[in-house]
This record gives C-alpha cells, sequence and structure tokens, in this order.
C-alpha cells in the first residue's frame, strides 16, 4: 500500500509537467514529458526527496518508411530516467528527434548522472547540455565519432566499413 | 677436444637452463574482457586448495618478470593494445596460455561489435584451456602440460587441455556424507 | 680458522659469494615454506629459489627507453657487493670473520643499507611511476627504520663494551643471552630487521596491490636475479647479527643453525600474521615507538653499567 | 624541491593492475603519497554484446546475460527471467522461487568470502586471503554440486528452476552452514580487534549518510553508510516474499562498517538458507512458458551481493527482445570513489576500491539486446553476415 502511496505523492509533485501518463505495473508510473521540462520534473523530484535515480536508459525508435521509401515518421531516441522510491518506480520518459537529439543534462542537481550520461551519449548519440565530461567511458579509444553502437542502424564495424567503401564507390 | 668440452658445457649450460624455466615459470595473468569467471578461478589456483606454489608457479604483477601470460576473456578492442604491450614487455623466452572459451573462440561474446574473439589472431597462443571457466584443476593441468612440452624439447605444439576432469571432490563429499 | 686468504676469495667464495648465495636461496625457500605453512599451503620445493634465480639469469634482460643504461645494469651489481661486503665482517656459521677490527658493526651496517640505496636509485633511474613511487617508499622506510635498528644493535655493543663484532659474539656467548636482559632491544631488532628486508607487513615498497612491484618493476632478468640474491644475503646477514647479538652468540655451526632457525620461525610467523602498514604508519611506528623505546633501553643499559661501575 | 613546484602525476591503477583482477583503469593524480584528484576509465570489458544478440532468443539471453559476471551470474539470470516472466504473466512455482532464493544467498556468500579475501590482499594480508578462499571453496562445492558448476550455475530457466534439492543435499548444506559460520565469527573478531588491519580500515574512506544517498550508492556500501537500501526488504521479490530478511545497517560508512556490514549480511545469509532447508515446500520446479513473449515493458529489480541490479526488458511481441537494459550496482558505486579518493593516501586506494566491491565486467556489459526483424538471418560467420547485409540492400 505504501508504493501506491508513493506513486501518488510523486504524480503529484509532477503534475503540471504530464503531457501523459501510465500505469504498466502496479509499483510503476510512466510520465511523458517534453524535453525542456526535464530539468524543473527532476529538480521537483530531487527538492522533494522522492526516491533517487536508478539509470537512464536510452530508446532508439527508427524512422518509418513506407513502401516507397518515404518517412512517415521520422527517427527518434527515447530517454528513460527511472527513479525509484523503495519498491515504486517512476519513470520519466523524454522523447527527442534524431536531428536535434538535445537534452538539458541533470548533473548539477544529481551528480552521480554523470556516468549515466556518459552511457547514453556514447551509444544512443543523445546531445546533453552542459554535462560536466563527456570523455569516452565505455566504447574503445579507437571507436569512429558519429556511429552509436545501440542505434538500430548500426549492425557491426565491419559492415560499417564496407558501407563507406561502397559510399566512396558510389 | 676443445670443442667437444666447449659443447659439453653448452650442453649442461642448457639443461640447467631448461631445467629451471621447468621449474619456475612466473605467471602474469591478464584479463581482456572476461566475465571474471577464469580470472576468480586462476586467483583460487594460488589458494589452499590448489595452491600452485608447489609446482614453482608464481603470481606476479610485473609483465618484466613473467614468463608465462595467462589471458582470459574475449579481446576487447579496448583492452587489444595493453594486451599486446604487455606480451612485449615480457622478457623472452615467453609463453601464452588461453583460459576459457571466450579466449578460445570468443565464447559466448563472439560476434559483438566491440570484441576480437580469438586469442591468437592477436598474440600467438601455446595451450589452450577450454570450459566456461574451466575449474582450478583444468588450468594447473594446462600449465603443466606447457611444462610438460618444454621438458621434451619442444615448444608446445598446439594442446588442448580436455575439459571432462572428474569431480572427484564432489563425489568424496558425498560419499563421505553417506 | 686464520688462514691467510687473497681477499677476493674471500669476498667471492667464503664466507661472502657462493657460500653465502647458497645459503640465502636456502633461507629464502625456509622463508616461503614458513609463510606457506602458516596460510595452510603446501609452499614451494626446496630447489624453488634456485631456479627461480637460474632462469632469471637466463632470461632476456631488456633495458627500459629512457634509463641510464650503466646505471640500470651497475646498480644490481654494486647492491650484491654491497651486501657481500658486510658479510666479510660477520663471523658466520661459527667461523671467525674474515676481516674485523674495533668498529666493523658499523661498517657492515652501512654496507647493509646499500641494497636499499640501490634499490632507491634503481627505482628512481627507471621512468615508470611504480618505480619513482616504489623508490621514494623504500628511502623513507630506510630512513625510518635504520635508527631504530642502530639503537637496538647499540644496547650489546655497549654491553659489551665493544664495536667489533667478533667481541660482542664473544661477549654474548660468554654472558647471559642478551634478550633476556634487553628484550625490547631484541623486540626492535627483530622488527628492524623485517622493516630492512622489506619483509611483510613492512612490505609498502613493493606493494604490489597498489604499485606493482616497487622500485624494481622496470628489472628483468640478470639485474632482478641479482637484486634477489642481494636479498637473500640480507637476509642471512640480518638473522645472523640478531642471532649473535641477542641470542647468546655463535660458537659453532650446529648453534648457529639451531638458533638461525628459531629466530626464522619467529620471523615467519610475524609475516603471516599482519596487514601490510602504510607507508605513514611504518614511519610513524618507527620514529615514535621503535626509537623512542630504543633510546629508552640505551639508556637504561647506560645508566646500569655506570651504576655497575659504583657499586663496583 | 622547491615550493610550489611540487610535481604531479598520475599513477593509474589497471587495466592490467595486480590489485584487480579485472581491468578497469582509474588515473589518480598524487601529489606525494596523497591523491588530489580521481577518474575512471572503463570499457575494458565492454563486450558489446547486443549485437551478436540480435538473432538470440529470450532462452539464449539468459545464458548469455549470465555470463555479465562471473561472480554475481546467478542474480543477472534472476533478475532477466523474473522480468520475462512477469511480461508473459507467468509465475514460477513456489519450490522454483525457494531454490533461486537458496542459490541466490549461496552465491553471496561466495561472493562475500571472495571480496573479504581480495580486500584482505589489497591490505596486504595475504593470510587472511588465504584463509577466506579456503573456507569460500566449501561454498563453491556446495554451488556445485547443486548445479554442476562452479562459476556459472544456469539455475534458472524462464519459468522456473531447473534443479532440485534433496536430502542428502540439503543435509550437507547445513552442516557446511555451521562451519562457515564459525569461521565468519573468527573473521569478524579479525576484521574488528586487529590493529593492523584496522590502521587501514577505520575511518578510511567516510561516506556520510547524505553523500551515499545524493551519489546514489546502493548495497553494503550504502547500508554501511546508514542508507536503508536492500531490495530484498524494499521491494521482495520471487522466494523473499515468503522468506524476508533483515537489513543490515552500520552507521560509520567507513571502510571498517563496509567490512561488518557484509559479515552480518553472511549470518543472516547463512540463517535464510537453513530456513529455506527447512520450510521448502515439494512440488513443481518449473512452468510452461511461450517462446514468444507478449509485447510490454518490465523493470526488474533484484539485490545482487554488491546491491541493487536493475533490469529493463522491453519486447516487441516475437522471440526476441526488443531492448534489454541492464545496470549493474558497481557502476553506482563508482561515483562513491572518485569522491572519496581525494585527499587520502595512494596506499588506501586498493582497500577505497575493495571497499565497494567494484565488479567490472558487470560495468561493461552494456548486454543491450534488441531484435531486427530478421530472426532467420544467421549472423554468427562474418561471410554469412556480410553476404546477408548486401542480400537484404
Amino acid at each position: 500500500m505504501e508504493t501506491i502511496k508513493f506513486l501518488e505523492s510523486g504524480k503529484l509533485i509532477l503534475e503540471k509537467w504530464i503531457e501523459s501518463s501510465q500505469t504498466p505495473d502496479e509499483n510503476r508510473l510512466d510520465i511523458w514529458i517534453s524535453a525542456n521540462n526535464l530539468k524543473s520534473v527532476v529538480q521537483s523530484l530531487v527538492e522533494n526527496h522522492w526516491g533517487y535515480l536508478v539509470t537512464i536508459t536510452g530508446l532508439d525508435i527508427p524512422a518509418v518508411y513506407d513502401q516507397d521509401n518515404v518517412e512517415i515518421q521520422p527517427g527518434q531516441l527515447e530517454a528513460l530516467y527511472h527513479f525509484a522510491n523503495d519498491a515504486a518506480i517512476i519513470t520519466i520518459r523524454v522523447k527527442v528527434p534524431y536531428s536535434k537529439p538535445q537534452i538539458d543534462s541533470i548533473c548539477d542537481l544529481i551528480p552521480s548522472a554523470t556516468i549515466y550520461e556518459r552511457e547514453v551519449i556514447e551509444l544512443f548519440g543523445f546531445d546533453l547540455l552542459n554535462t560536466p565530461n563527456t570523455e569516452k567511458l565505455i566504447l574503445p579509444d579507437s571507436w569512429p565519432d558519429g556511429v552509436y553502437p545501440l542505434r538500430k542502424s548500426f549492425t557491426n564495424l565491419q559492415d560499417l566499413e564496407i558501407s563507406k567503401k561502397e559510399q566512396s564507390n558510389d | 677436444m676443445n670443442t667437444d668440452s666447449e659443447n659439453f658445457y653448452t650442453q649442461i649450460v642448457n639443461k640447467l637452463k631448461n631445467w629451471a624455466r621447468i621449474n619456475s615459470p612466473w605467471v602474469i595473468h591478464f584479463n581482456s574482457g572476461s566475465c571474471n569467471g577464469c580470472d576468480i578461478e586462476i586467483l583460487a589456483t594460488l589458494t589452499p586448495r590448489y595452491d600452485v606454489e608447489r609446482l614453482g608457479i608464481k603470481l606476479i604483477g610485473s609483465p618484466r618478470h613473467a614468463d608465462v601470460l595467462i589471458a582470459t576473456g574475449p579481446v576487447t578492442l579496448q583492452a587489444l593494445d595493453r594486451l599486446i604491450r604487455v606480451y612485449e614487455q615480457m622478457p623472452d623466452p615467453k609463453y601464452v596460455i588461453a583460459v576459457g572459451s571466450c579466449a578460445l573462440s570468443g565464447g559466448v561474446f563472439d560476434g559483438c561489435y566491440s570484441v576480437i574473439g580469438d586469442l591468437n589472431k592477436v598474440i600467438p597462443v601455446d595451450v589452450y584451456i577450454p570450459g566456461c571457466p574451466p575449474r582450478p584443476e583444468a588450468i594447473i593441468y594446462g600449465v603443466v602440460q606447457l611444462l610438460d612440452s618444454l621438458r621434451k624439447g619442444t615448444k608446445p605444439s598446439k594442446f588442448i587441455v580436455p575439459n571432462d576432469i572428474p569431480d572427484f571432490i564432489l563425489k568424496e563429499k558425498i560419499n563421505g556424507n553417506d | 680458522m686464520n688462514l691467510s686468504l687473497h681477499p677476493l676469495i674471500l669476498l667471492l667464495v667464503f664466507p661472502g659469494g657462493l657460500f653465502l648465495m647458497n645459503i640465502g636461496l636456502m633461507y629464502e625457500w625456509a622463508d616461503r615454506k614458513l609463510v606457506a605453512r602458516f596460510q595452510s599451503r603446501v609452499g614451494p620445493r626446496w630447489f624453488q629459489p634456485f631456479a627461480d634465480t637460474v632462469k632469471l639469469l637466463a632470461k632476456e634482460e631488456i633495458i627500459p627507453n629512457g634509463v641510464h643504461k650503466i646505471m640500470f645494469q651497475a646498480l644490481p651489481i654494486i647492491a650484491l657487493t654491497g651486501a657481500l661486503t658486510a658479510a666479510l665482517y660477520i663471523p658466520m656459521f661459527g667461523f671467525e670473520a674474515a676481516f674485523s677490527f674495533e668498529g666493523d658493526l658499523i661498517v657492515s651496517l652501512y654496507m647493509l643499507s646499500m641494497m636499499t640505496l640501490s634499490i632507491g636509485m634503481a627505482g628512481a633511474n627507471t621512468l615508470s611511476r611504480f618505480t619513482i613511487i616504489g623508490a621514494t617508499r623504500a628511502l623513507t622506510q630506510m630512513f625510518s627504520y635504520e635508527a631504530p635498528f642502530l639503537l637496538a644493535l647499540l644496547g650489546p655493543a655497549i654491553a659489551a663494551g665493544t664495536w667489533n663484532i667478533g667481541k660482542i659474539n664473544t661477549f654474548a656467548g660468554e654472558n647471559i643471552w642478551l634478550i633476556l636482559a634487553q628484550p625490547i632491544g631484541f623486540i626492535i631488532a627483530v622488527v628492524g630487521l623485517m622493516g630492512k628486508l622489506e619483509l611483510p607487513p613492512f612490505d609498502s615498497p613493493e606493494a604490489e596491490t597498489e604499485i606493482v612491484a616497487g622500485a624494481l618493476t622496470e628489472y628483468s632478468g640478470r639485474g632482478l636475479a641479482l637484486f634477489h640474491i642481494g636479498k637473500n644475503v640480507e637476509l642471512v646477514i640480518g638473522l645472523t647479527l640478531v642471532v649473535i647479538f641477542y641470542l647468546g652468540g655463535i660458537a659453532n655451526p650446529i648453534e648457529f643453525i639451531l638458533k638461525s632457525a628459531g629466530l626464522f620461525l619467529v620471523v615467519s610467523a610475524l609475516q603471516s600474521m599482519f596487514a601490510r602498514l602504510r607507508i605513514d604508519q611504518t614511519v610513524g611506528l618507527w620514529w615514535r615507538l621503535g626509537a623512542l623505546m630504543g633510546l629508552l633501553q640505551l639508556l637504561a643499559i647506560i645508566f646500569g653499567r655506570y651504576l655497575g661501575e659504583i657499586l663496583r | 624541491m622547491t615550493e610550489g613546484k611540487k610535481e604531479k602525476f598520475i599513477v593509474p591503477i589497471g587495466p592490467q593492475h595486480p590489485a584487480l583482477k579485472e581491468p578497469g583503469n582509474f588515473e589518480f593524480t598524487v601529489d606525494g603519497e596523497i591523491v588530489t584528484d580521481a577518474a575512471v576509465r572503463l570499457g575494458f570489458v565492454h563486450r558489446g554484446i547486443e549485437k551478436a544478440c540480435e538473432t538470440r532468443n529470450y532462452t539464449q539471453d539468459l545464458y548469455l546475460l549470465e555470463r555479465v559476471c562471473g561472480i554475481c551470474s546467478h542474480v543477472h539470470a534472476t533478475a532477466f527471467v523474473l522480468g520475462v516472466e512477469k511480461l508473459a504473466g507467468v509465475q514460477a512455482p513456489p519450490r522454483a522461487e525457494a531454490i533461486r532464493v537458496l542459490a541466490a544467498e549461496l552465491e553471496r556468500i561466495h561472493s562475500h568470502l571472495l571480496w573479504f579475501g581480495v580486500a584482505a590482499h589489497e591490505a596486504g594480508f595475504d593470510t587472511l586471503f588465504m584463509y577466506t578462499w579456503r573456507d569460500r571453496e566449501v561454498v563453491m562445492d556446495i554451488l556445485e554440486t547443486l548445479s554442476g558448476s562452479r562459476v556459472h550455475y544456469s539455475v534458472n530457466v524462464l519459468g522456473g528452476v531447473k534443479i532440485d534439492i534433496d536430502q542428502k543435499l540439503s543435509d550437507l548444506i547445513k552442516k557446511d552452514m555451521d562451519f562457515l559460520e564459525e569461521r565468519t565469527e573468527h573473521y569478524m573478531k579479525v576484521v574488528t580487534t586487529d590493529e593492523t588491519f584496522l590502521g587501514r580500515t577505520r575511518g578510511i574512506g567516510t561516506l556520510s549518510r547524505d553523500r551515499a544517498k545524493l551519489l546514489g550508492a546502493v548495497g553494503p556500501t550504502a547500508r554501511a553508510s546508514g542508507v536503508k537500501r536492500d531490495i530484498r526488504v524494499n521491494a521482495p521479490y520471487s522466494g523473499y516474499k515468503e522468506f524476508p530478511v533483515k537489513m543490515v545497517i552500520d552507521q560509520t560508512g567507513d571502510l571498517e562498517a563496509r567490512f561488518v556490514v557484509r559479515l552480518k549480511e553472511l549470518y543472516e545469509s547463512y540463517r535464510l538458507i537453513k530456513v529455506i532447508l527447512e520450510k521448502i515446500q515439494p512440488g513443481d520446479i518449473v512452468t510452461r512458458i511461450k517462446r514468444k513473449i507478449p509485447e510490454g515493458e518490465v523493470i526488474s529489480r533484484v539485490e545482487a551481493p554488491r546491491g541493487e541490479l536493475f533490469y529493463y526488458i522491453k519486447s516487441n511481441g516475437t522471440e526476441m527482445p526488443d531492448r534489454v537494459k541492464v545496470r549493474t550496482p558497481s557502476l553506482c558505486n563508482w561515483g562513491t570513489i572518485t569522491d572519496v579518493a581525494v585527499g587520502h593516501k595512494l596506499a588506501d586506494m586498493p582497500m577505497l576500491l575493495a571497499g565497494i566491491d567494484p565488479c567490472f565486467s558487470c560495468n561493461d556489459r552494456m548486454v543491450e539486446i534488441r531484435s531486427d526483424s530478421q530472426p532467420s538471418q544467421i549472423m554468427d560467420w562474418d561471410g554469412l553476415r556480410k553476404y546477408g547485409i548486401e542480400y537484404y540492400k
């Protein structure tokens, strides 16, 4: 019962920013917000001592094409900020397009977020504004710039080289 | 006469060198992307139940002091440079033992984007020890195989340690409980 | 045993040189075996240190980039020579010392310090960070244990009224074991010896978990072997000194073996009983506790002698 | 050295470093012996499993995820299995849940003993290291008898477990638990009374409660600082609903507290294992589960030996997951290292690192599994793969 109380209080804190929300599980609450509001949302959670940041998950939603190869829906990246308070989990979800994957950094509010932020920068190509450290954390030093292994379009480094060669041949 | 005695002495010196090499393999351990399983088992060989010091095997930290490189893991791109550097820092003669399925073929990680997969693609390997992870007994057996081939005077031909070492400890324990 | 041998033979064969090296290797084996037994392991075979040394000698020696080459090669030799020379003044194995004069105690002690000094220089000579930190630690440690160790050995010397190791030996043989008369001095001497030899728990100069192998990280092959031998020789000499000073001296080989073995057991037990001290803790221990206790005991001895003379 | 010209240099610890049997690069900027700055570089064990996983189904992923880490393989599998079961709407039988907890607690014992030995080794206390590892072999034997493997137990399958325990084994485990309890008492004495050891742990690396909360520390690191974070208690999962555990808390937050917390957790594990062996109900150990998992997202949290393990699994209705995100406990605790390290001595660093019980393989796992829509594609060999890609172009 405590869990439900936690979720309700969390929802109350965040009420004014919620664009849409859902409860996929009894101990979870998913909240979609716009990218501009992220900082104020996190700030209000931190100020109200609602749980702690578990991690930031990145999701890749590739572009959808119709039969004639026309883009119906542009590719998007989604960042999921999981906050946990005992058993209750609030997930703050932010969607940004490939063309402008910019999200405010929350490192000044939660210093430990830097590792998660570096992770999503490397693996998904998010652009986190004002994040203190953008050095490589996980990928090898020799990794090519602009290649994000966790995007659906990436298959393999060797394939990458092949397609590059093909492009230059064309 | 003179050359004969010289030959005799070189022979003796060579025999002595070989004997020393067999009886004092100093080992350096390098993890190039392993899941820790193999590393723990390598560490376990030092501990009282297995105690490799009785064979003269010593785990040391500096590659400059080492004779044998024990490498685990599927060789990640990031660890690649270091692995080669460690191998190059070791003074001759040096040997390499690959421990675990990952170092043999990539194991479950074969085909991952940041993994090379086979230790032999990077540095020459002398002994392979399969298993995920191999038991400490298997690791000791692998090192002993290397030493045996040194005794015979050949650089070890690619020798693969069978992974069917009986679980005598367990059987003993359960039987003892009856 | 007052044969007039050529000094070079004395240095290279007996009591220095070959004999000491072999004894040193045996000591190393005993040390490792005892520690292994304390850790409930089987431990190495008896020829292990010998095999290690031969193997190291036969191995390629890599001279890293950016070092002073002559220094790099000379330092191990200097270290070993220092230790071997020190052995000339010590009545090894129950025989009389090869050389002796009034004050040879001081000379041999400082010959022993050559080892640490060489290790320190070797560390500073190579460009690796680990070696530099190892060198700093080795020298720091040397400065801290040297004084208490000397004070601890000074006690018996004052009691015997001589600076000659041979005479102290005779004095110790004729009187009550000094371990009973000066227990504090004995403890400081044993612990000081462990500090000198960088045995655990005073092994922070070569703490493998922090700085790989300390000052010797970059040494391979011959250089490493020579340093190893030098350390072993130092172990022999150090133990012999303590036996001479505190355990009633050595009159014959059997006494030497028995007493050394006994002392060895204590040292090995101490090694396996403690966690490594940080370098600052080591220094603190020595200066705050070691030096002070050593001084106190020295004062007590001087006072005792003074009192004894008055009474007489 | 003249004043103001203090030389600073960086001492890298790792990636190839004897203190850490696993790679990971820490750069400590040192002024003399004092650490003035700390930075971390991971990625030496970054295997990027996800791409090879594109054609792997849930069952195959289970075995892959076990190999994220060789120390806590069971909890990884448990977290994944629990998540997938939730997605599929399947509940594992009670006996299976109990066996999962049993294996998890055995793993905790093995992991804590391992950590204790390694930490002692970092402290230069090799005798203690040898003793703990000798005793650890007892647990390894149990695990091997239980599952057939010393490291990767593969206890879990989707929908249950694949091993069962019998009376003989249960008696053996009980006997061994008594033995280990006795040994742990001894270690407790060493940790709390041995002067040289206390010199290396007491008052070192103190992490205050507020800092721990802010930095998001988890597991024993957080609990040693008085933060009540233990998923087994906060959000009981699997068999922990039936077999509750007590949370072990300490207030001081220094290295000694972390030692004490972990050792006390060992007692708790011994107790729990005995309770489970007493009360375990006979019954099935596995239920059927469909190959295709319904579409959905699930979050699964379990308490690994090192702290909270977090799984996010997204399914798209096929045999393969769309995305699996793993957040391992060690990653959370990194922040505390860089925070606490400054001002300590270089000699304390290995102990500090050991204090959080780091697991590099865990951090670098990035086992982010996604699936493309071509399950028939064989991706294992380079040539075939290139052929396949070109074919589909």
